[in-house]
């Protein structure tokens, strides 16, 4: 299939000329395409924040919902429509900040979906506030004398809580990008793919420069893919920080809406049902 | 006493008084009685005083009455809400051994049963729960083998415990038929009627049950109180009805959650109390401008905050009109009793899924956790539709329709993209910031609520409203208004009573402007539901009834209330 | 044109119409006009297309006017609001090259001024917006040591940047003083009054300083349009006043970390908007029950959800009413303009001290983003006071006090203990769960409510209410609103503008009362304050003027829509 | 001082003979005492569960607030008031479900605070639902075929995000306890104790004897406390799981209160301060 199916026309595309966002967006519709998947078969959902904007700039279903809250929505979405493919995407403030409690139980959960997090180390849309992952001492027109707290630490944080699958790229890596995006979407349970993207207009810190001086790819060999521990360390490594998958269940993990007794005797998605009249009258009768 | 009991157990948390009121309320049902009951407990796990009241009588009885026939106080510290429904004609069955001398100089009739010793010599003294099962059983009539057949029911999994329940009540059942046969202790019974055989739902079953019938399937919630009774009904039935439940980290999630499976084609419910609801309206605001249906059952409690965790309050009636930013039709169901909430839950979906509004069942602790007799609860395939489209290419989300409903395609289902979004949006659901299809999206939406204006369901009302005095109640506390008015006998009152509190019926105009007096009567502090009839009708109540203790009011409370009004004076 | 200017400049986000503004606001008070500048721009970081409109005049004005005398487009793709109120009067100072044949057949006057290559000799194409600067101050009299001097208070920090700035500003200015000299363009200026110096203030700066003189000492916030502009002016200014402020990680964290700080005895506000505050409700209700002050500052946006975030209405009113679950008093500040936005915020932490109930400071989008001038905002260190006592070894914290109002103790202040608690507590603060003492504490806690209707700000009426038709407004449409009257010149109609919307002041029943017709303008769908009146007074607006499109009303939108009223027809 | 100071009298209280509770609240008070501060010293600040109840039963000053709230209020008493010795105390369900997003920032805002979690792997208050500590395959009346969801990790998530003081303990382990709980409260910053605490009532499957069982106490020398590394190793571990301070910062530190403008010219707590009117005048002044 060619990439240029996910292209939506006349679209207005807010977003500010140079920034990483850009890549992103073309990687993953060529990922998508390159993956035979047709716009129909793919719910893309989103918060709020320029990152979480990326839906409304290709084909495919879209939910954009509450900043913070993408993440619920897709496992709903996924639970009750199994079969497409449902990817989560946001900024670092929109998945880190106020979403921070739905990503930690969102790895717990496993549900089926990739989680792309569009990581500028900034608050893009609002302007420029520093973001979880924003680096200590980073000015801004709120953290006036540099970011205090120390940056949150996507990957440790999934690898501790046993994420299923967990990777870095760089938008402007594409090929990487596209090679880690694909795999994500394939893997079978939540996948977090923290995604280091310049933010051309707020962050003075983190820059295209930055970012490529400051990281290195992994290369085969240096990640024993489902070892944990050494995940971990490979997330605790950095500056320079690692790009590459950094660590993958073995195949067989249950996903969430598996284990749902709803799929246990009919595949259908939930749309197709009625309600079970005969076992609720049964039931009812039961109650006398 | 006449034909009818009001009986009440008391226990500390964790010694069964939970199981007596199951079993016997079951017996005394399947005996032919009508029955009712309602329980009252503490926020704690063990210890404490709580208590259940279960009515028998030979009509049809759904409130709860102050009076109190029989107590059965299974241990001591009775809390001062109970002693004060003492009267001299109550029966106290008790155990001196636990007791002590708590009911010395008490005018009530005490009976002293040694529930302790009898459970101890049945096999452990955990089971004095069952000893006193027995005993009411024989009391009113009830053949052994029928509360036998109910303990093997219950008990049938740990054969073990079974047994000494059952030796347990057996013996309360000796003891029972010895106080009668010793004529220690005449009841004149309520005639039973062989014919009658109710089922028995409490409210969390009639909701759950009512959802069910409406086609949910999928339900999220964090635990709370007394929301979570829902929550534990559909966990416990997911792989009978082949359902999703889930129990999120948090209830933005639980609202998240449940609209996402909306979009994605399922029927989905969030079940919470006010706090938890407190913490969805973000959520219920993206339901509004998404168009995304929802339904959420909010078991209501007192607030503000934590409050109290296990009682009952109406006051979150107008958190819930007004929840969530921006403005926005909704819709919110307020039953009063099992048959309405089974009723009022299953039209949840349906109007849900029909007007893509946020639907509200607002119940309430008393509600959920009284047991209600119904003859039964229709279920049938005829009644269910989905209404929802197949999307074709040029499918447009937001379509502007005439009537505000634009038709909802499913992802899945058609090759149209179905592009759901927060902000505001053209029709085909990309972000738009001209101020005329600002306008225009705003008023489609707020278009729906004439839809619901039209649907809406009327008050029931009881007795000739045109010139009398009107009663106006809503939810949980029109049963006990209804039983209070027959009590008073007055053909000068009449009551509405509303199952559905938004939006109002029509013909609440003409019924509130033909009465004498208004009078409003409920389960808070400021008369929420009075506001909301004064900014629909104009009409200021006349009186205000309300009680906000942590119970609902009792039919003797309502009763003397009303009169006090009537015989002038208490201007609200 | 008359003697007044309505100057409008538009330009893509990160062309620096901001600054513009800023200058040229800044100059022209400095050399004695009246000014007020609003603006309304799109929800993106770059590109589209914003606008400015300032009002330049020989006496007071605070609200926007449709009217555009002046238009200063710095980019091509004028959005549809800007064109309709171009009219055939309209100059336009446009830079072909830019706009090539946009304003081509238009029916304004169209004057070419080359702002890019003037920008580009300058120093940079970056600088158009400093040209325009120069261009305007030149039209309007002022001297260009005055626009120098404020670049250089500017740019101080920048030196090149300032360079490019003051040699594009001052080629702006010699082709303004060009135009005017070769007669291309002549305006017939307001009377500039040399002693008029005030200071320019907008509704950021005036809440943030309003509560700086409140005491505050601590904000927190998670950003979120236009709440975050006071989060932004106080982290800025966090050094200076010696305060703290802290961008949380969610707006939970912000309402509990601002209660944590109340409670040790900071004066915490948390800045936010509608779907921010929708989340803060809960804690709202904590707020509430352990009766420990807060201030949240609510800038309204258009909702429902994400709606349109850098637009404004006025639809959370019932929102700020009902948040919370659970029954309790609160106080809803509306200010209009920048010198009621300082003094209730400064009033809001005394109240919420006072009386230890939730106080919001309930703005919007426009007045946030306006700016104002002010002859002085008055700042003493008489009119401030703690209102929390040294707590004794007998110390409740919850004392049934007569008047609702138990003594709070601080932390470390004293040597009793303070137990604060969520639950129905007992006057320890231990959790309570007798029914009585909820009675009590629950009346306690709504007792407050009286004492806020005693202190309770009346409405500011203009022209003679008794027997007019009256409008009634609330925060930023009253200015509007009275700018519209005094358009129409009608002696039958008054207004009474609001700025403290929740409880009403006492006087309002009369005030509804003896009038003829009432009429409520607001910036929203339904009518809110509408309904609140309704629910106050029984008094049901005639009509209604609403406005939800996402901009503020205009001074002739609502003038015409009053007569139109006047006229008969358009009930509501 | 003697821990007896801590005690109320005739105190309802509502927990459950038996439980864990009760060793961890004569702990806290025993530690309180030995360190010699007073109940006027202590804030005591809460949410809502069983373990959150643990302030009404002392002496102190307290706030029970919401269910999982209680570190953004103690994050905000510590601030206003920084001479306090401030505690949040909470459940399981409470700091990790609820609460978790306030958990993870708390830990990169770094507030001098000991943070208490009677971690009973169970909601307790509510009636037993599954926590997100609770064991895989543990059935509850919600979990009624066991739990799905993999147990939150607490230890890894404080590691990984750079807590500066993390350790476990087991309510019944009472010396172990009194140390760990003491080294929390003196440490400065954040501190996360968590405490393996059976819940009689609810949680059939992590008893006494489980705990005894499936925990070992770390030894001198078999950590190094300044490690990162080799407390995520650590808290990686298990069954059985180590019991004992896992990771500690170097002293030095800057805690979140400490780097507030409010403190760097006066010292004094919020509430003995009054607007700096001259301050604010002459910014107005500027305005013109
Ligand atoms: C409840 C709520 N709080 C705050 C906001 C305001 N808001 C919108 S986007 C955003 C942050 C954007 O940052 P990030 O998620 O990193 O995305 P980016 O723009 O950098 O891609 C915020 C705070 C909101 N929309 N909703
Ligand atoms: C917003 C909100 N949601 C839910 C609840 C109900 N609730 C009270 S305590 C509790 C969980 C208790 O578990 P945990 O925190 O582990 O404490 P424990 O009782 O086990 O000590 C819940 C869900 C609540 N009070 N508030
Ligand atoms: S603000 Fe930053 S993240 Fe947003 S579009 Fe511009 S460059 Fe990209
Ligand atoms: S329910 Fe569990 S945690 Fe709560 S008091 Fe009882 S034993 Fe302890
Ligand atoms: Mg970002
Ligand atoms: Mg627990």
């Amino acid at each position: 299939m060619n990439p240029r199916e996910y292209d939506v026309e006349n679209v207005d595309m807010s977003w500010c000329p140079g920034c990483g966002n850009f890549q992103i967006l073309s990687t993953l519709k060529e990922v998508l395409s390159g993956l035979g998947l047709s716009p129909q078969e793919v719910v893309l959902i989103s918060g709020i924040g320029q990152a979480a904007k990326t839906p409304h700039f290709m084909k495919g279903h879209i939910i954009q919902g509450l900043h913070g809250r993408a993440l619920p929505v897709a496992t709903g979405v996924k639970a009750a429509n199994p079969g497409m493919t449902v990817l989560a995407i946001g900024g670092d403030g929109d998945m880190y900040g106020e979403g921070g409690n739905h990503l930690l139980h969102a790895i717990r959960r496993n549900p089926d979906l990739a989680n792309l997090v569009h990581n500028n180390m900034v608050y893009g849309l609002t302007k420029g506030q520093a973001s979880p992952t924003s680096p200590v001492g980073m000015k801004t027109p709120v953290q006036v004398e540099g970011v205090f707290s120390e940056p949150l630490n996507p990957l440790a944080l999934a690898i501790s809580q046993g994420a299923s699958f967990v990777a870095r790229t760089f938008s402007a890596a594409t090929d990487l990008s596209r090679e880690i995006i694909k795999a994500a979407i394939i893997h079978k349970g939540y996948a977090l793919v923290d995604i280091f993207q310049p933010c051309v207009s707020f962050n003075k810190v983190n820059t295209y420069k930055w970012f490529k001086e400051n990281t290195f790819v992994l290369q085969d060999g240096q990640v024993d893919l489902h070892d944990r521990r050494k995940a971990m360390e490979l997330a605790m490594t950095g500056p320079p920080y690692p790009l590459g998958i950094l660590y993958q269940d073995r195949p067989g993990r249950v996903t969430f809406e598996e284990q749902l007794p709803a799929y246990r005797e009919k595949k259908d998605p939930l749309w197709k049902r009625k309600p079970p009249v005969g076992l609720i009258s049964a039931f009812i009768e039961g109650l006398r | 006493m006449g034909n009818e009991f009001s009986v009440v157990l008391c226990g500390a948390a964790g010694q069964g008084v939970q199981t007596v009121e199951n079993l016997l309320v079951k017996a005394l049902a399947r005996s032919g009685f009508h029955v009712f009951a309602t329980k009252e407990s503490m926020s704690r796990v063990r210890g404490g005083s709580n208590s259940t009241e279960i009515r028998i009588s030979g009509r049809h009885v759904e409130a709860f009455v102050e009076r109190i026939d029989l107590l059965v106080p299974l241990n001591g510290g009775l809390r001062p809400n109970i002693w004060k429904r003492l009267s001299p004609e109550t029966i106290v069955l008790g155990d001196r051994e636990e007791l002590k001398e708590e009911f010395v100089g008490h005018p009530c009739t005490f009976l002293d049963v040694p529930f302790l010793e009898m459970a101890r010599q049945a096999g452990g003294a955990l089971t004095a729960n069952s000893v006193a099962a027995g005993v009411l059983c024989a009391l009113f009539g009830v053949e052994y083998p029928d509360l036998d057949q109910l303990l093997v029911e219950r008990f049938s999994a740990k054969p073990e415990i079974l047994e000494k329940n059952r030796s347990s009540a057996e013996s309360g059942f000796r003891q029972g038929m010895d106080l009668v046969e010793k004529n220690r202790l005449s009841l004149s019974l309520p005639e039973a009627d062989p014919h009658w055989r109710p089922a028995l739902v409490d409210g969390h079953k009639a909701v759950s049950l009512g959802a069910l019938a409406g086609g949910c399937n999928f339900v999220t919630a964090y635990p709370m109180s007394p929301g979570s009774g829902v929550l534990a009904f559909m966990s416990q039935n997911a792989a009978r009805f082949g359902i999703a439940v889930e129990q999120v980290e948090d209830e933005i999630a639980a609202v998240n959650m449940a609209l996402g499976a909306w979009a994605a084609g399922g029927r989905a419910m969030a079940t919470t109390s006010g706090g938890g609801f407190a913490l969805m309206e973000e959520g219920i605001s993206l339901s509004a401008v998404t168009e995304t249906p929802i339904v959420v059952h909010v078991g209501q409690r007192p607030g503000p905050a934590t409050g109290m965790a296990t009682r009952t309050e109406q006051a979150d009636l107008e958190l819930a009109l007004y929840a969530g930013h921006g403005e926005f039709p909704r819709v919110i169901l307020s039953p009063g009793n099992a048959r309405e909430a089974f009723d009022l839950s299953r039209l949840a979906f349906d109007w849900a899924d029909r007007y893509q509004v946020p639907v509200f069942i607002l119940t309430d602790e008393y509600l959920l956790d009284s047991v209600f007799e119904v003859e039964g609860l229709p279920v049938d395939e005829g009644s269910f539709s989905h209404h929802f489209v197949e999307s074709g290419p040029d499918y447009l989300r937001y379509r502007l329709a005439e009537d505000g409903v634009s038709p909802r395609g499913i992802f899945g289902n058609g090759t149209g993209l179905i592009r759901i979004d927060s902000h505001e949006h053209d029709e085909s659901g990309h972000i738009e910031e001209d101020f005329d299809m600002r306008e225009r999206m705003q008023m489609k939406r707020m278009s729906k609520l004439k839809l619901l204006e039209e649907a809406a369901l009327p008050p029931t009302v009881h007795g000739n409203p045109k010139d009398a005095n009107l009663v106006l109640s809503w939810g949980s506390t029109g049963p006990v208004l209804q039983e209070a008015l027959a009590l008073l006998g007055r053909t000068d009152i009449a009551l509405a009573h509303f199952s559905q509190v938004y939006p109002l019926h029509s013909s609440v105009l003409d019924l509130v402007a033909g009465a004498r007096k208004i009078i409003v009567a409920e389960g808070n502090s400021t008369g929420q539901f009075a506001r909301l009839i004064r900014l629909s009708t104009g009409r200021k109540a006349d009186h205000l009834l309300l009680n906000f203790r942590g119970h609902q009011f009792s039919v003797e409370e309502l009763a003397s209330g009303l009169e006090r009004i009537l015989l002038g004076g208490d201007a609200q």
